[in-house]
């Protein structure tokens, strides 16, 4: 097989490759901050005990979790102009659908992880008479979070590269810049092969810093 | 409607592709293409037909999987890729005149041997998912009795590259997409377009159904392009000269079928093509 | 301060508290025993209303809680309850363990907060350790902090649910040496334990359990010094636990 | 908006609206093709999963073994297949390493399919393998060990029964995972549903209900996977403990 | 039966046991006590090798666990060890937990390991169980139950670490009272243990560890009879545990 990789100048790289990028940091940040957010809710609402609480919440979480996202993002980007009567661009569209839809993988994270906080936290901070919404806020989230950054950053990493399922509405993303570039110069297999060097460079990086971002903000125990 | 909304908002959203024949991008925002330079100057008209000073064009990039939703629901005002106009998409959405014409047609390695269809029983052949080529090949395989094996790849780059790799012996599409692939590869002299004419696709700007004013907008400035000898300029710089980014030339001189289209400015759908 | 009238408590239909009554005075340091799943953990924490209940009546300082109108944040604020595996906040430092709720609950500024908490950090004899993390601390040293933690929001009464069960036992004596040293200043005390040399030396009376009933309560004295005139269980408990 | 569900009862080839729905005699109507795609989605999704347990486990595994070298090549194989995409590795492994190993060219796209997709997701599942067996106390290790069991005995009698029993959940989320993510399978040529609503919608210009059927499917079979694995956690639930641990 | 000479450990830079010394003869009883972290459960895991050691030697019924031809799982059958928190297999029932390592390890039939591991069974009066998990017993029945398991492999000599301290105080005795009839029965013992009764009663020798080192190592009537003549670590030691 010979490699031609000629074509990557810079020019190259700076009009194809770093829109996508910044667009799919920018998805990514989005989402990853809106879905465990609502994540978090839903995983209260799921944890509440209250049906009319959890029984919405499940059935949310357990039907996201069963559609493909990139079903989700077509249809959201389909019929909502239809609901709303205007369109919504593709941008737009991609970062609720994305915080959405996240929202439902990073409730069953946030849900483990507050259930790993023993039942005696929580009774100390009623004991020392905070309410509910102070002994979840300064008590159990803050070490939920904790206990499952390492899955949170799995889910993350994986929500990094599902940010190429924008194709689907013609948003452009960092492999959406690779496929187009390749496309354009007619050269796929040396695109693909940045493009795996490049995702495994961020993607390893990024968990490496988070590894080291753990072993500072994790209980000591 | 749409030349009301236009006034009103000084704004119109055109449809594009990111990488077909006739529409895709340089990256960076830029969208660039024979239908793209076709589109740019009907709006352009139709500015001066409103009387407006000025316009926005906002690109809305589209995949051919989207492309009819987006219209229909006001998203796209005016789609310029690469759309074949047939009886089955009418019902949904308008096609302005026909502006090109597409043949299928078959690509394979220049030593193959292989000068024609018939040559290709048993074979492996290479086409796109989702083009209207997978089913050509279908119909022609069933009229004629024909057994070759497919593969399909997920876009044209990827169906090329199977038979550049030599695992498809050869690959079925839109002539003027083979062109451009042989054009930018490693070594174009490697390949070459075979065969008979599979099936005859005319390409047409798509707009919103039901909105007759702004359809006869459109066709009036198509028509006016090719009266005026612009609409054969458009073609001959984007098929017989250097284009970006790789400066490469297609090399695909106007058809007979395209001429006839021209000649004759019509809205007609795929299936009265085949009838002739 | 606590009065204790018939309450009953079920989970579903599983009966945990059958009738208890009892009540607490001021001052009074009160000792809780019984056999493990007697009940024991449950009736402390109904006192301050972590466990509702479902039947019968607790007020606390006067205060009804299954008043509705009753605050109930605001009444455990003033009731400090140390537990059995101390639940210090792990991922705060021991000063902010001792000034989150002081400041969060009792309004306190940061440097009230700051100074009352490192006072009764000393009380405890922990001061060098008050940037460390729990964590970082040993059992005997984690419970301390859990009692200065309680004792910084001014308790009026202090419950402990077996302070000293999750502690090697060198430094059950450490813990206890705090609590008798609390119990001689004149605090009011719920204690659940089984250390009985602790029952023996500061409380005046002694709570036996079994079976979600008081079936014991009476003197210090009576408890230990005469134990044919108890129950049969709480002979047999006694027996028990002082064996070896 | 109007609905077209004739089109599923439509011959492929000659756009007839068959009766009965079902194509005879070489006839294929879109609904056929719809199940047939389904039946390609599952199979891929099924054989990956079993690749994926297989490697995942077995990677899993390795990691937290006392063996440094196991450990660092269980660390390898993970960071490399979780850490770039599917599409990215499908296309490397059907594209780019047959041209380096020319054997792998013999592998029909269906095979490779498996395997991409059998890897990717044991990069993940090895993670949960992992946890689940850290999350056992150290005790139960020792206590294995000091019976007499080998490593390996200890693993199989000890350690992972109760790893598996904890993992069930995040394992269920992986084989719902790996139905969806099967549709990547529609890049080599596998006719899944993906490719069906692609090329059928495309060919009918009936997107949306083409979407809706293919999303309806997806949605069964995951759904199934999840109450399987539901049924499946309760069967092994030990009892005396909270939630099957 | 067990020869300990010269050995250390190190986790790291960070060295465990420093030159340890002892033996313990056919039949002997021998207690380990000590603080928390001076490395007692480090050195009881090393003599069946559950634990690695970088220095000095082991030996066991003759046989050496350096030497690299040593079957390591073979000798650890014949080795019993009781853990602090049990380490019953939670997903096998009782019987089953009792049968696995003689099926498994000693090539036993199901019937012979059954009728081995129900009779063990009986002799810590657990025989109504057995069918039972072990979630579902307490915790002084499950430790019972470890008890049987250890013993149904048959073994030579029992290691015991801390068998007690996880347990209610009420069930503290059902345990040690079976320990104490293993000693009774000429069993050889290794048990870190802080009940001190156990160890006045039953015991022939006493070793106390501080910071890896073995402090004292001398018979139980020196150990208790003369504090004075201890170290002074041990003396405290002493006097902390027996206070309360
Ligand atoms: N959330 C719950 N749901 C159901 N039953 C419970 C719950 N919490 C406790 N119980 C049961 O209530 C009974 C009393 O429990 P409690 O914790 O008060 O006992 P205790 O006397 O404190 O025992 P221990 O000495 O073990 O702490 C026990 O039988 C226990 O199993
Ligand atoms: N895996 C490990 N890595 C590093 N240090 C360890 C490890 N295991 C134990 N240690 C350290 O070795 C020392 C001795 O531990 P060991 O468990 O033998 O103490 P111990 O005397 O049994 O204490 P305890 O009474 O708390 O059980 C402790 O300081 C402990 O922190
Ligand atoms: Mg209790
Ligand atoms: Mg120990």
């Amino acid at each position: 097989m010979n490699l031609d990789f000629s074509f990557f100048t810079p020019d190259v790289v700076s009009s194809f490759i770093v829109k996508g990028l910044l667009f799919s940091l920018q998805l990514t940040l989005f989402a990853m901050i809106g879905g465990i957010v609502l994540g978090t809710l839903l995983a209260l609402m799921r944890l509440s005990g209250k049906p009319w609480l959890v029984t919405p919440a499940a059935a949310y979480v357990n039907t996201m979790r069963s559609v493909p996202l990139v079903m989700v993002i077509l249809w959201f980007f389909l019929l909502i102009p239809l609901l709303l009567g205007r369109p919504l661009g593709a941008e737009l569209s991609a970062f609720v659908t994305f915080t959405l839809f996240e929202a439902a993988y990073y409730s069953e994270i946030m849900r483990a992880g507050i259930q790993s906080v023993p039942k005696g936290q929580v009774y100390a901070g009623y004991a020392m008479g905070m309410n509910y919404r102070q002994t979840m806020q300064l008590v159990v989230l803050p070490q939920a979070f904790r206990n499952m950054l390492p899955v949170l950053l799995t889910q993350t990493i994986i929500l990094f590269q599902d940010t190429s399922l924008v194709y689907a509405i013609g948003a452009y993303d960092l492999l959406k810049g690779f496929e187009i570039a390749g496309k354009n110069f007619n050269r796929p297999v040396e695109t693909y092969l940045v493009a795996a060097v490049v995702y495994f460079v961020i993607c390893f990086g990024l968990s490496m810093l988070v590894r080291r971002m753990q072993a500072r903000i994790a209980i000591i125990r | 409607d749409t030349l009301s909304k236009i006034k009103e908002t000084g704004t119109v959203t055109m449809g594009v592709r990111e990488s077909s024949g006739l529409s895709y991008t340089l990256g960076d925002g830029k969208y660039v293409g024979y239908h793209i330079d076709v589109c740019q100057k009907v709006i352009s008209d139709i500015r001066k037909k409103l009387g407006l000073s000025s316009l926005t064009i906002k690109y809305q990039p589209v995949t051919s999987q989207n492309r009819i939703p987006l219209v229909q629901n006001g998203t796209v005002d005016i789609e310029c890729g690469s759309t074949t106009n047939n009886l089955a998409r009418q019902k949904d959405v308008a096609f302005a005149v026909t502006t090109y014409v597409e043949e299928v047609r078959t690509a394979v390695k220049a030593d193959s041997g292989i000068s024609s269809i018939s040559q290709l029983a048993g074979k492996t052949i290479a086409t796109t998912t989702g083009t209207t080529s997978v089913q050509t090949l279908r119909k022609h395989e069933r009229a004629n009795g024909i057994d070759f094996k497919e593969v399909f790849g997920k876009d044209h780059a990827d169906s090329f590259l199977l038979l550049e790799s030599g695992r498809a012996d050869a690959f079925v599409m839109d002539g003027s997409i083979l062109a451009k692939n042989i054009a930018t590869s490693k070594n174009p002299a490697g390949f070459k377009i075979v065969g008979e004419v599979l099936s005859v696709e005319p390409i047409a700007i798509m707009l919103r159904k039901d909105d007759p004013a702004f359809k006869a907008a459109v066709d009036d400035s198509i028509k006016a392009q090719i009266k005026s000898g612009e609409l054969a300029k458009t073609y001959d710089k984007w098929f017989l000269q250097p284009i970006p980014p790789t400066n490469a030339k297609i090399g695909l001189p106007l058809s007979g079928a395209t001429k006839a289209a021209w000649a004759n400015p019509n809205d007609k759908p795929m299936e009265d093509y085949a009838k002739r | 301060m606590i009065q204790i009238n018939n309450v009953s408590k079920w989970y579903g239909s599983f009966q945990v508290l059958t009738d208890c009554t009892t009540s607490i005075k001021k001052g009074e340091v009160v000792v809780v025993c019984g056999p493990s799943g007697s009940g024991k953990s449950t009736l402390i924490k109904t006192v301050n209303a972590l466990e509702p209940f479902q039947k019968g009546d607790i007020s606390v300082d006067g205060i009804s809680l299954s008043d509705p109108k009753t605050n109930l944040p605001k009444l455990r604020a003033r009731v400090g309850m140390v537990f059995q595996h101390f639940e210090l906040f792990p991922h705060l430092s021991v000063t902010e363990n001792l000034t989150l709720a002081q400041i969060k609950v009792l309004g306190r500024s940061v440097d009230e907060a700051k100074a009352r908490g490192l006072k009764m950090l000393e009380r405890v004899g922990l001061t060098v350790h008050k940037d460390k993390y729990p964590g970082q601390l040993s059992g005997g040293q984690q419970q301390r902090v859990a009692i200065a933690r309680a004792l910084s929001m001014d308790p009026i009464v202090m419950l402990f649910d077996e302070p000293t069960s999750a502690l090697d036992p060198e430094m059950v004596g450490e813990v206890l040496d705090v609590m008798v040293q609390l119990a001689h200043e004149g605090m009011t005390m719920m204690c659940v334990t089984h250390e009985m040399g602790f029952a023996k030396k500061v409380s005046h009376r002694v709570i036996f359990m079994d079976h979600g009933k008081i079936v014991e309560d009476c003197t210090k004295d009576d408890f230990f010094g005469d134990p044919d005139a108890r129950s049969v269980r709480a002979k047999d408990f006694l027996s028990k636990i002082l064996s070896h | 908006m109007t609905w077209d569900w004739q089109i599923f009862c439509t011959e492929t080839v000659t756009g007839e609206v068959l009766p009965g729905c079902f194509g005879r005699g070489g006839d294929i109507t879109y609904l056929d093709w719809l199940l047939s795609a389904w039946g390609w989605t599952l199979s891929v999704s099924a054989l990956a999963l079993v690749v994926a347990l297989f490697f995942g486990s077995l990677v899993g595994i390795l990691r937290t073994t006392p063996d440094r070298r196991l450990v660092f090549f269980g660390n390898a194989w993970t960071e490399l297949f979780r850490n770039i995409p599917l599409l990215v590795q499908i296309f490397l492994w059907y594209h780019v390493l047959p041209s380096l190993f020319k054997p792998l060219q013999a592998f029909p796209s269906f095979v490779l399919v498996v395997f991409a997709l059998g890897f990717f997701t044991s990069a993940r599942i090895s993670e949960q393998v992992r946890a689940g067996i850290q999350s056992l106390p150290r005790g139960q290790r020792y206590a294995g060990l000091a019976m007499g069991l080998t490593l390996p005995q200890t693993y199989r009698y000890v350690l992972l029964p109760m790893a598996f029993r904890i993992i069930v959940p995040p394992l269920t989320s992986e084989a719902m995972n790996i139905i969806k993510n099967s549709s990547v399978a529609f890049a080599v040529s596998i006719a899944e549903l993906t490719m069906f609503a692609l090329q059928a919608g495309e060919e009918t210009s009936r997107n949306i209900e083409m979407y809706l059927a293919v999303t309806v499917l997806y949605f069964i079979s995951a759904f199934t996977i999840n109450r399987v694995a539901q049924f499946i956690e309760n069967r092994v639930r030990v009892p005396g403990m909270i939630g099957g641990k």
